[in-house]
């Protein structure tokens, strides 16, 4: 019962997130709405392992984790540099360049 | 259990859930101009129909769903739209009237033909009464495997997923030959970055990467006992492998994993599950027909201990070839997504002018 | 004894779940990205870590509980750094915030640029 | 209402199938139209998954005969649903159709690559992703013989 309730409001947060990945306004809170809704993904494939009875497939919750932060580094470094092959900067990098 | 579900049945409740919220960004799909919000909901789209899969008892699908559609197609088409632009242009609203008549017509009678299909979770549909059941009552027998979906898909429909492998090679070298197999052009120098300092990211990837690519392993490795298999693993391998290109660099990641392995990795594959229904052949078997994937004077030597008791041996070509078959899967898979990726990403605008001269 | 765990583990689940919709709604209704950045990353952690000690109360131990230990680590290893990268690559894009007394630091000229004129 | 429910899955198909179609009817932007192919892709696959639930279910991974897993997810059922429709005491769904959707998947994301690749080179020979404009660019070059500017 109290499974139940949680994953309902897990859904209910989920809708909350497509409603800002839709409304934007800029790309950033989309990319922050999707990650932000792959945790809670995360959590609510957790849940639903133990309201079905079969909690073994808690591995695809581990995948969620781990693929839903690949992609949020891809927007990021998409929409920041227009880039997919270029390396993130260091700060000693940076610095090298300055002098 | 009631046969027929109920509005308060958990189950179905969170189905329709999930599918309104499908309905939902496939919605504001179709309506968004910039091709990046259309890429941001389609990987929300994925996300949301993994877990509806896991609701419909499909955990392997939804495994290949979450790590296919959130994670490597997302990456294939920011990769695509950096080698053409963000926006689509605006069409004149007249041209959308044919599309929709079109569309509200097919809708309309696919809707009528719903009405006529068995209800959901009909467990007597001629679906669920007959093949699939018969493969659930043969499977621990004739295979040993307790995750039918592996045995069907590894064992009774070898020969098919040998083609869906072909495929998917045969995808890569497309992919390869259209775009190349790496950066041609010399990688312009880091954009200025003022103000941005990547060091907790590259910390945090340092320590993922590993962890990835380990539980790939485990996926592939598990395969048998629960979900998961050679498909999976193999996407989740090359996620490893973009993670590190996107924080490193694509450069450092080449050095690594040079274009040619990566090519030959993935005919490889192909060659490893060809090679083990020859072997089944040679044997006096039939193709991908594992029983005879060991000669019977060989099998009578393989200790029955080796997989968990003597009852168990005579699964042991089964249990090998499916291990072999799915070992050639996770590389062909892995290696074809990262020569995908490749291709995205090492091509430049520049390759495309320097080609035009030529 | 068991009954009694599994009904503090759905106390728990119940809280971080709550703690999870109070950050989308502040995901909806804060004013700019980095409130936004903020509501979302601290009750994403807060609520993933509520829940999944409430599901190991009720699991109780076995190969279950280590995957769900394993679900923690990797929550708490992503969701921050992203929530790091992402407000910092909005940074360097030269979104500002729209509210606080915030002096925009950039690096490359260490200028001080006033409040409420673009950064760019 | 019972009727409604148990068929919604099928009506939700309908229309992301149509959404799909639409795109790739009404966009001329050729990226725009791989992404409604794969909306439509995913549709089939979400057809096929429905047909292969079974009411009180669970995923096709065997669970050992009388362990405790089984015992827990036989008493969620009523024992004559059970003997009717169980195997070895647990009730299964459909595992063919995962297999089916499980390759299609992959093998869409390499078209899809595919697709993709098309167009990137068609932007390239072309400058331009829009149908309408290609259609026009290339009708230009028709009419001019030999080698492209």
């Amino acid at each position: 019962m109290l499974l139940a309730a949680g994953a309902a409001g897990l859904l209910a947060a989920m809708a909350m997130m497509i409603v800002r990945a839709i409304m934007g306004p800029s790309h950033y809170d989309r990319i922050l709405a999707v990650n932000s809704f792959g945790t809670k993904t995360v959590l609510l494939l957790a849940l639903v392992g133990f309201l079905f009875g079969r909690p073994a497939f808690l591995d695809i919750a581990i995948v969620y984790a781990l693929i839903n932060f690949v992609t949020t580094i891809a927007l990021m470094k998409f929409f920041r540099y227009r880039s997919l092959a270029q390396p993130l900067a260091t700060r000693a990098d940076e610095e090298a360049r300055h002098g | 259990m009631i046969a027929e579900p109920t509005f308060f049945d958990v189950n179905l409740a969170i189905d329709i859930v999930l599918l309104v919220m499908l309905l939902v960004v496939a919605g504001a799909i179709v309506r968004t101009r910039s091709l990046l919000t259309a890429i941001i909901l389609f990987g929300i789209y994925s996300l949301v129909s993994a877990v509806w899969l896991v609701v419909m008892d499909a955990p392997d699908v939804a495994f290949t769903e979450a790590v296919v559609g959130a994670g490597i197609s997302t990456i294939v088409l920011l990769g695509a739209i950096l080698l053409t632009r963000g926006e689509a242009e605006r069409g004149d609203w007249r041209r959308l009237i044919a599309p929709a008549l079109v569309c509200v017509t097919v809708g309309g009678v696919l809707i009528y033909a719903a009405t006529g299909l068995p209800a959901l979770g009909d467990a007597s549909s001629p679906v669920n009464a007959y093949v699939g059941r018969a493969y659930l009552e043969a499977a621990p027998n004739d295979i040993g495997v307790p995750n039918t979906v592996t045995a069907v898909l590894a064992s009774y429909r070898g020969f098919d997923t040998f083609g869906e492998v072909v495929v998917i090679f045969a995808a890569g070298v497309g992919v390869a030959l259209m775009l190349g197999f790496g950066p041609r052009a010399s990688l312009a120098p880091p954009p200025q970055v003022m103000g941005d300092h990547h060091v907790v990211l590259r910390v945090a990837a340092k320590l993922l990467i590993p962890l990835i690519a380990l539980y790939a392993l485990y996926v592939q490795f598990h395969g048998d006992l629960g979900a998961g298999g050679g498909f999976q693993a193999g996407v989740i391998m090359a996620a490893a492998v973009i993670l590190h290109a996107l924080v490193f660099g694509l450069r450092e990641t080449m050095a690594a994993v040079t274009p040619k392995v990566a090519r030959s990795v993935a005919s490889l594959g192909v060659l490893l599950y060809a090679g083990v229904g020859v072997v089944c052949m040679m044997n006096g078997g039939l193709f991908l027909d594992y029983d005879y994937l060991f000669p019977p004077h060989i099998e009578k030597e393989i200790p029955g201990w080796l997989l968990g008791g003597p009852e168990s041996a005579h699964h042991w070509g089964q249990h090998f070839g499916i291990m072999l078959i799915e070992l050639g899967v996770l590389l062909t898979v892995a290696a074809t997504m990262v020569t995908i990726f490749y291709g995205f990403a090492g091509r430049s605008v520049d390759d495309a002018q320097r080609e035009a001269k030529r | 004894m068991a009954d009694v765990l599994a009904w503090i583990g759905g106390g728990f689940v119940v809280v971080g779940v709550a703690l999870s919709v109070l950050g989308a709604v502040g995901v909806l209704r804060f004013p700019d990205v980095y409130t936004r950045i903020h509501a979302a990353s601290i009750t994403d952690t807060g609520g993933a870590s509520l829940v999944l000690l409430g599901l190991c109360l009720i699991s109780g131990f076995s190969l279950i509980t280590l995957k769900l230990a394993l679900i923690w680590a990797f929550v708490m290893l992503t969701a921050p750094v992203a929530a790091n990268a992402l407000a910092n690559a909005a940074f360097g894009s030269g979104h500002k915030p729209r509210i606080g007394a915030f002096q925009i630091v950039r690096t490359d000229e260490r200028r001080k640029t006033p409040r409420g004129t673009d950064a760019t | 209402m019972t009727f409604f429910l148990s068929h919604f899955n099928y009506f939700a198909v309908a229309v992301l199938m149509m959404a799909g179609l639409f795109i790739v009817f009404s966009s001329g932007n050729l990226i725009k139209r791989t992404i409604g192919l794969a909306i439509f892709q995913t549709a089939t696959g979400l057809f096929y998954i429905s047909l292969g639930k079974v009411t009180g279910g669970t995923a096709p991974i065997v669970v050992e005969p009388g362990s405790a897993e089984a015992r827990e997810l036989a008493s969620r059922l009523d024992p004559a649903y059970l003997a009717q429709h169980g195997v070895d005491g647990v009730v299964y769904s459909n595992p063919l159709p995962s297999v089916l959707i499980l390759t299609a998947i992959v093998v869409g994301v390499a078209t899809l690559a595919v697709g993709l690749a098309i167009a990137v080179r068609i932007r390239e020979a072309y400058g331009s992703v829009e149908a309408d404009e290609i259609e026009v660019l290339s009708r230009v070059e028709s009419t001019q013989p030999g080698p492209r500017a």
